[in-house]
């Protein structure tokens, strides 16, 4: 248990740089999960707490102590892959003990902590096969146990569930989880799922393009987000967003002949500028009566569950999730209601977020959020 | 504890295997040395091996260079010369013994031999005298003349072959050019300096080789050649072909591999009619004793030279080859015992007439071209330009003279500053 | 293509590299500079001081009109060659890559004559293809002078092409075959619904695809036949470069001239030459033209 | 796929069993006239019908080119190039892939240039300094000390000159870094996790997971060593260290001898035997290895 | 325009059944999509009707003829591949028109259609790149396109969008959608995405080893699924299994210590067996008051728009879709009752529905669904 604090670090591949200057602190114990498009920098932020990339700029601190000039494996962490990087020509036990076997420990002491590592991923059937010989899901669990046979202090996980398919990576999403319930070390977990972000993290950090966008709790950041860039990242189907205008003299935000009042105060200080607007699309309402905003419906997603209506407002799609209840045909007209509450506002300049209520809406910690953007 | 010493010879075949029997006559004899017979397969070779391994630091105590190698040795300065090496080692030798014919061609200006004869050879014509008498030739070929008689009438009886020939530029340009004194090269064929021409595309050699063209588009003459799958010695000892050229040092294989009872005859090489015969070059090879070897080694290769120079060893040497013996008294010897006219040696004895026949001349003391090898290889491959390819005869001559000049400038340039002695 | 380097030691890749770097130091580098101070002197056969005679020996070799010949031979050795092994092998391995039944063994036994050594080879091929006796005799029984390599520079040029083909050939048929393997099956098929017969197949998709295959092989063959160990071998025991020069390659050449001509510093100095066309060889093909035949 | 092709099927049988007459053909022309009598090699037309005198004259051969000795130095020589060459390889290239250092690309380019530049064409000083190998060391020793020092070291005639310039160009360093750069970056970045250093990472990693590529530069190695001809031909003058392709020179019929093809025969046959099994044996790791090299 | 009709079609690659007797016909003009698990023979199905595999047995017969023994281009079918199989030295022109110019189609006459077909797809800008320049939707287009020119009768897909990330899967599930609806030429899509399926659908194929599980429109499979297999493949989260039995004598379900009561009538016809009950997650309902089962709360992912609640049910794991405003933890207990409405009865020992209820509950075309089973 470690935690691991991240200050002012830049990496720079050449002289291109790839992250520019990111600082957060993780707590001992914490799940923590960096989530971003590709080639935002999460690997290579990773990777330098690993102590496998160099650092250009910064230092991270690992319990404390500055391991910037640390090999790997006197950081006490333990990584898992994307790819697993098993040892294809050794047996499970031999990934899964080698460490010991470099550490010098003795023969019995490593069988016994093989079985033992072993049995916690479920794996002490196969401790004789070639990694070929195993499913994905399977020598995902390998490349678990190699990582936590050396009790690390801080476990690094690198999209290690993207090879997998759908249905596993559920399975194994609950398995790493349970995992770090029975054995609480600090974890960062790198993703570009959002679904994996979000059921996994304690604290989520959003990058994008070398910068962290926000770090919070993930629900405050699904609520909260601090970003058009987090808006539409998070969250599926995706945010709609739209463009609008805060209009001082009426006090209201305008967007497609629709006004929606706002408090003037609020309108006042912002000012008359141009916005982004989004809502999520299980927020919208359809509305009954002449109330809402008329739009054609291009076509209808049946997901069982209900099912999602495509849309175009000011010829953007716009989509909507409804109940099962709402029958629609593609070439209706469907009236949206989108309630004030679940608007997001972005300065259209710099894309941050703009608070329309003076006491933020939802979430236990959404202060939390606030502070640490 | 016996000296060993290496021996790298050219002979291949059945007179490399003779060579070997030499050594291990040599180390029967006495136990004080052990000479290790190497062959290198082929004359070429040897000279190659030998410069190589001499750059090296590994040459042999002795090895066998041809006559074409001589001058590339003289001026190596990496040898003992002979007289040297005898003199140190206490054996007293009679140079003069040597036969003056094949003295003069491995021997200084001042008349002094660098290396030993050892085989020594000369060009002779050979022919099939059964193959002659069912054509009706009833005389011995000893001008061009009666060869193409001989050729048409063989031809004319049905024999597809009846002579054959290959591009070896020993018979066909150095002894023709010999016999016939014609030079080979200026400045008495190298010998008065480095700075020689070629000039065979000015002799008789022309002539000659345009009549063996209009002979080869008749027929008469064929080409015969390893790559062509057989050579001339084949051709002959098979009676495909019923005439060639070749060395006398042949002469026992031929007997040896023609069938029983076939009968054929040595004669030295034809001359045109109305030619004043000259001596014959000596050819073969003589052995020089390399510099930079231990001193033990040389006491070892001067009691070998010594060896196969006594009287009983030149006889055998003689006997189961068709090499000449170099000396006088070796020749005398076997001559008094009759050698000379027993069966299967009779007719060898042309070959010491054909090379002592006049006194030498500066057209038949030999050839003294650097990098001659090279020179060969070059006139070689012009005769299979004009045999094979219908090449223009003079043209091809002048070009290939131009190219060995250019090979003799290039050997004059390298060891600009010596001079011949 | 540069892996992301794991280690950060100087010392120890220095160590690891250090037994193949001195041999190469020593046979590789060491003799180029050799080769270097030859071209620019004349060496004495027997060794011994040499002079320096500036670009005479090039002078020399570029005058000669042998060894512009020999170019010429040389680029005719080596174009048919690569042409002849890699059509070959295109037509083997298109055959092959049909995986119609019993096609299996073939492409085990096309890789056989890799195995053989040229100069071998030559010397069976001289049984084989000689004039007077193996397949060819009855022909030349029937026209005389068919065939002929030790008469027709022609004949033996094609004699050794044949040698090196045949040795080769296998070869190209391994490469192309593996690169006809990995073109999705998937385009074949689409092909095949787009109407197209297994020839046009060939012709439209299967080859252009191994266009980087193709180019691979051909410098790879080109370097082959230009200075190729088999190349010498197959020159020295065929044709002896013969007849009048009509097979006189460039690495035989340099040989010839030196260690039968006596001639280093002329051998040096056509080394060079050769050195030269190689390295712009090896040039082009990474600056141009493996930019244009490469899909991603 | 549904096809009815019967003309290209009809094509592709014929030029499979064309390449196979071309390919194969002149085994079988070999081996029948190895088999026959002299009278019989030399009949025409040439008889393809193998007959029984293939031992006699293999034996025949064997004595005739004195292969004993030449077979065993030849087996020697591919052997030992095959070591050095599979060995030294995975090291130069182990430095050259996994390593980041400032020599990294240096050594990249000094090996690989060699690629370009075969023993063929720097056969001359290479015989040099194989004559006279610490000519270079003398050299640098005198120039910058001024001491004259005496020392030989002479490589002809020996199984150390050989093979080692022979196994000092890249083409197996090569190999090894193209296999090297298929491998994960990962993998060797979980050994570095798992506390393994780099000489730890290529015995416990590199060396087993390139069995495969050692079984296709093995073969490769081998009929490389196997076949130098022209080497072997230059430096070698000691009757000892004749190989087998310097007995091809005494296989053929000598000139002035009888054109005996079918003793030539046999003797080929048996000097193309080696390589042969050995390509025959690992041909699925050979043509991996090598098609491993492309790209 | 062509319906297809596949007979008792079977298929083996050497000794190895691979589809064991597929009877099935579609209708002129539809979109039918193949689905189930990898390996199960989706693509050896298309494939047999494109012409790329031989037909082991049975016969496919496109517009009342039958084409077992025709060559590919002989039948009138267009192809998109999975990984698009563009021919990557050609231009995206000349990928579009190479089916034309091997039919011999004049080149004027080939460029006009070039372009109206790029036209369609939105690529005519591009018509002289090379494959390699293109994004991943755009080469998508590009198959299509090729398909389209040929004006085919019918057109066959196979998992053409598993190649694209998951956004632009959306848009080019729209697209497809789109492309049918106006071409409307019978369309045969196989893929083994659920979400893809439904919504693409208007017949769905759902197979499992080498056999047809059930056939049917989306909703109606969704809502009555013909079987275990279907039930647990359909739906995300993946519908809840659990052991039960009727009990004839108290005429109810019994299970996990409750007993739901059923008509008595239907509990004697079954008779008393063993069978395995389904529910879907987001038809649990979280009971108020002491009704409903009680079960520890494992752990719970976020979903930002609603949770989902893992626990057990006799050991089984058991999830639950509950709304935002629903707040649990690892640890609490929840209650949850199970609508027997919404509960699914399937046999143990076949496998197969059995149904509860005399008329079918929902979906429009029920019926059908229960014919073609
Ligand atoms: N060794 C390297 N040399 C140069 N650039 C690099 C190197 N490694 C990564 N980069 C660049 O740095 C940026 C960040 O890479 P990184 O691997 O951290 O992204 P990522 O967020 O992990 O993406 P992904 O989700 O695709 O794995 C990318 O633009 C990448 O191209
Ligand atoms: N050429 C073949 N030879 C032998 N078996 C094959 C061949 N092609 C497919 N199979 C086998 O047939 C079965 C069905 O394969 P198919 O490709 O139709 O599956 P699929 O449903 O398309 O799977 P996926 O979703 O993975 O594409 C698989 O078990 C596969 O291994
Ligand atoms: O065959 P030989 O030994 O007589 O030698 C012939 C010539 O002199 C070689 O140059
Ligand atoms: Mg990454
Ligand atoms: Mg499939």
């Amino acid at each position: 248990m470690a935690d691991i604090a991240i200050r002012a670090v830049r990496k720079s591949y050449g002289k291109t740089p790839t992250l520019h200057g990111i600082d957060l602190v993780f707590a001992s114990g914490e799940f923590v999960v960096i989530l971003g498009p590709s080639g935002c920098g999460k690997s290579t932020l990773l990777r330098m707490i690993a102590g496998l990339e160099e650092i250009t700029a910064g230092e991270i601190a690992i319990n404390g102590r500055v391991v910037n000039r640390l090999e790997p494996r006197e950081r006490g962490c333990a990584m898992v892959f994307q790819n697993y990087a098993l040892y294809p020509h050794m047996t499970v036990a031999g990934n899964i003990g080698y460490a010991l076997k470099v550490a010098g420990v003795p023969k019995a002491e490593r069988l016994r902590r093989i079985e033992e590592t072993a049995k916690i991923v479920g794996l002490a059937d196969y401790l004789d096969r070639k990694p070929a010989a195993l499913s994905g899901g399977q020598r995902q669990r390998v490349a678990m146990a190699r990582a936590i046979i050396r009790e690390p202090n801080v476990f690094l996980f690198d999209e290690p569930l993207s090879n997998l398919d759908a249905k596993l990576r559920v399975t194994m999403r609950a398995e790493i989880r349970k995992l770090h319930q029975r054995l609480s070390a600090t974890s960062v977990f790198v993703t570009h799922d959002q679904v994996e972000a979000m059921t996994l993290a304690d604290k989520l950090v959003v990058m994008n393009k070398g910068v962290v966008e926000q770090v919070g709790q993930p629900l405050d950041i699904y609520h909260r987000p601090a970003s058009i860039f987090v808006a539409s990242f998070i969250g599926s189907p995706a945010m709609n967003l739209f463009d609008a205008h805060i209009n001082v003299d009426d006090a209201c935000l305008a967007f497609s002949g629709t006004k929606m009042p706002i408090d003037r105060a609020l309108a006042t200080r912002l000012g008359e500028r141009r916005v982004t607007v989004g809502i999520r699309p299980e927020q919208c309402v359809v509305a009954t009566g002449a109330r809402g905003i008329s739009m054609k419906v291009d076509f209808v997603e049946e997901l069982g569950a209900g099912r999602v209506i495509h849309s175009e407002l000011d010829g953007q799609p716009f989509a909507a999730c409804v109940d099962e209840e709402t029958y629609v045909r593609p070439g209706d007209r469907i009236a949206l209601e989108l309630p004030l509450a679940h608007l997001h506002v972005f300065d259209r300049e710099t894309g941050r977020r703009i608070e329309l209520e003076v006491e933020p809406r939802s979430g236990r910690n959404a202060r939390q959020v606030l502070e640490a953007v | 504890e016996t000296t060993k010493f290496e021996f790298w010879y050219g002979l291949s075949g059945d007179l490399g295997e003779r060579v070997q029997e030499a050594c291990k006559k040599f180390n029967d004899s006495q136990s004080e040395f052990e000479i290790v017979c190497t062959s290198q397969n082929g004359y070429d070779t040897t000279l190659q091996n030998t410069i190589a391994a001499y750059r090296a630091k590994k040459q042999p105590a002795i090895t066998q260079i041809y006559d074409a190698g001589t001058l590339d040795m003289m001026l190596s300065g990496a040898f003992v010369p002979a007289k040297k090496l005898m003199a140190d080692n206490g054996y007293t030798i009679d140079w003069s013994n040597y036969f003056g014919g094949i003295a003069n061609y491995y021997a200084t200006a001042g008349g002094e031999l660098n290396s030993f004869p050892f085989n020594s050879s000369t060009a002779m014509f050979y022919y099939n005298v059964d193959a002659f008498q069912k054509a009706g030739v009833d005389f011995k070929p000893d001008t061009w003349e009666q060869v193409e008689e001989a050729a048409r009438k063989l031809k004319a009886a049905g024999f597809e072959c009846p002579l054959a020939f290959n591009f070896d530029t020993w018979p066909l340009m150095e002894q023709f050019s010999a016999i016939h004194n014609q030079p080979i090269a200026t400045k008495a064929n190298g010998y008065q300096g480095l700075d020689a021409e070629l000039v065979v595309n000015k002799t008789k050699f022309v002539d000659h080789v345009n009549f063996f063209k209009k002979m080869a588009d008749e027929r008469l003459f064929v080409v015969k050649t390893k790559q062509l799958g057989m050579d001339t010695v084949p051709a002959f000892t098979s009676q495909t072909c019923q005439m060639i050229q070749t060395s006398i040092a042949d002469h026992g294989t031929i007997g040896k591999s023609l069938p029983e009872g076939v009968k054929w005859d040595v004669a030295m090489l034809p001359v045109w009619k109305g030619t004043e015969r000259q001596n014959s070059l000596v050819g073969g090879a003589s052995l020089w004793v390399l510099a930079g070897r231990p001193e033990a080694e040389y006491k070892g290769a001067a009691a070998f030279l010594n060896y196969i120079a006594t009287p009983e060893m030149a006889e055998w040497w003689s006997t189961v080859t068709g090499y000449i013996p170099v000396t006088k008294t070796g020749f005398d010897a076997m001559k008094s015992n009759g050698f000379y006219d027993k069966a299967p040696y009779k007719g060898r004895e042309f070959a010491i007439q054909s090379l002592s026949f006049t006194p030498t001349s500066e057209n038949t003391r030999g050839i003294r071209l650097g990098g001659f090898t090279q020179i060969r290889k070059e006139f070689a491959t012009a005769l299979e330009a004009i045999f094979m390819q219908n090449a223009d005869v003079q043209a091809e001559l002048d070009k290939t003279v131009e190219r060995g000049n250019a090979v003799l400038r290039r050997f004059e340039k390298t060891y600009a500053g010596q001079t011949l002695n | 293509m540069d892996k992301r380097a794991a280690f950060r030691s100087w010392w120890l890749p220095s160590l690891f590299a250090l037994p193949q770097i001195i041999l190469i130091l020593l046979f590789f580098y060491w003799p180029a500079v050799a080769v270097l101070r030859w071209a620019f002197t004349l060496e004495p056969p027997f060794g011994g001081t040499a002079e320096f005679v500036g670009l005479a020996n090039f002078k020399e070799v570029f005058a000669d009109p042998l060894y512009w010949n020999s170019v010429g031979v040389s680029l005719a050795f080596a174009l048919c060659g690569t042409l002849a092994t890699i059509f070959i092998g295109l037509v083997l391995a298109l055959a092959v890559d049909r995986q119609l039944p019993g096609s299996a063994p073939f492409r085990f036994l096309y890789i056989l004559p890799y195995a053989i050594a040229g100069p071998a080879a030559g010397m069976a091929f001289r049984f084989i293809l000689s004039p007077e006796r193996g397949l060819m005799a009855s022909v030349n029984a029937a026209f005389p002078d068919f065939w002929n390599p030790a008469k027709y520079g022609s004949h033996a040029l094609i004699l050794v092409i044949v040698v090196f083909a045949w040795k080769w050939a296998g070869y190209t048929f391994i490469f192309l075959l593996a690169g006809l393997q990995s073109v999705p099956r998937s385009l074949i098929e689409a092909a095949a619904m787009d109407g197209c017969g297994p020839i046009r197949r060939a012709v439209d998709i299967q080859i252009p695809m191994l266009a980087p295959t193709l180019f691979f092989l051909l410098v790879i063959m080109m370097t082959e036949g230009f200075v190729g160990a088999d190349t010498y071998g197959i020159v020295a025991r065929t044709t002896d470069g013969g007849p009048n020069h009509g097979t006189d390659v460039m690495v035989y050449r340099i040989v010839e001239e030196a260690f039968r001509g006596l001639n280093y510093s002329g051998a040096s100095a056509q080394s060079l030459v050769l050195i030269g066309l190689i390295m712009i060889f090896t040039f082009i093909q990474f600056r141009f033209i493996e930019r244009q035949v490469h899909y991603k | 796929m549904i096809q009815r092709t019967p003309f290209a099927n009809a094509l592709t049988y014929g030029v499979m069993i064309f390449g196979f007459l071309l390919l194969i053909g002149p085994f079988i022309v070999i081996v029948s006239g190895a088999s026959q009598t002299f009278q019989q090699v030399n009949s025409i037309p040439f008889s393809f019908l193998p007959q029984d005198r293939l031992f006699e004259n293999m034996s025949a051969a064997w004595t005739r080119a004195n292969l004993g000795t030449a077979m065993l130095n030849s087996f020697v020589m591919a052997s030992l190039v095959t070591v050095g060459k599979v060995a030294l390889s995975a090291l130069t290239a182990f430095a050259i892939v996994f390593f980041r250092t400032p020599l990294k690309g240096f050594f990249f380019w000094m090996v690989f240039i060699t690629l370009m530049l075969p023993l063929e064409v720097r056969v001359v000083p290479t015989y040099a300094v194989a004559a006279d190998l610490f000519q270079p060391v003398r050299l640098l020793i005198s120039a910058a000390t001024g001491f004259e020092v005496s020392l030989d070291w002479n490589l002809l005639n020996s199984y150390a000159g050989l093979t080692l310039p022979l196994i000092a160009t890249a083409t197996g360093t090569f190999l090894y870094r193209q296999f090297y750069l298929t491998l994960p970056d990962e993998l060797a970045e979980a050994a570095r996790m798992d506390g393994s250093g780099p000489v730890r990472f290529f015995i416990d990693m590199l060396l087993p997971l390139s069995r495969t590529n050692m079984l296709a530069l093995t073969t490769i190695m081998f009929v490389y060593g196997w076949n130098q001809y022209l080497w072997p031909l230059l430096m070698v003058t000691d009757p000892a260290y004749k190989t087998t392709m310097m007995s091809l020179v005494a296989l053929l019929p000598a000139d002035n001898g009888t054109p005996d093809w079918n003793v030539t025969l046999a003797g080929s046959l048996i000097i193309m035997l080696p390589p042969l099994v050995v390509v025959a044996v690992l041909q699925r790791w050979f043509v991996q290895g090598l098609v491993a090299t492309e790209k």
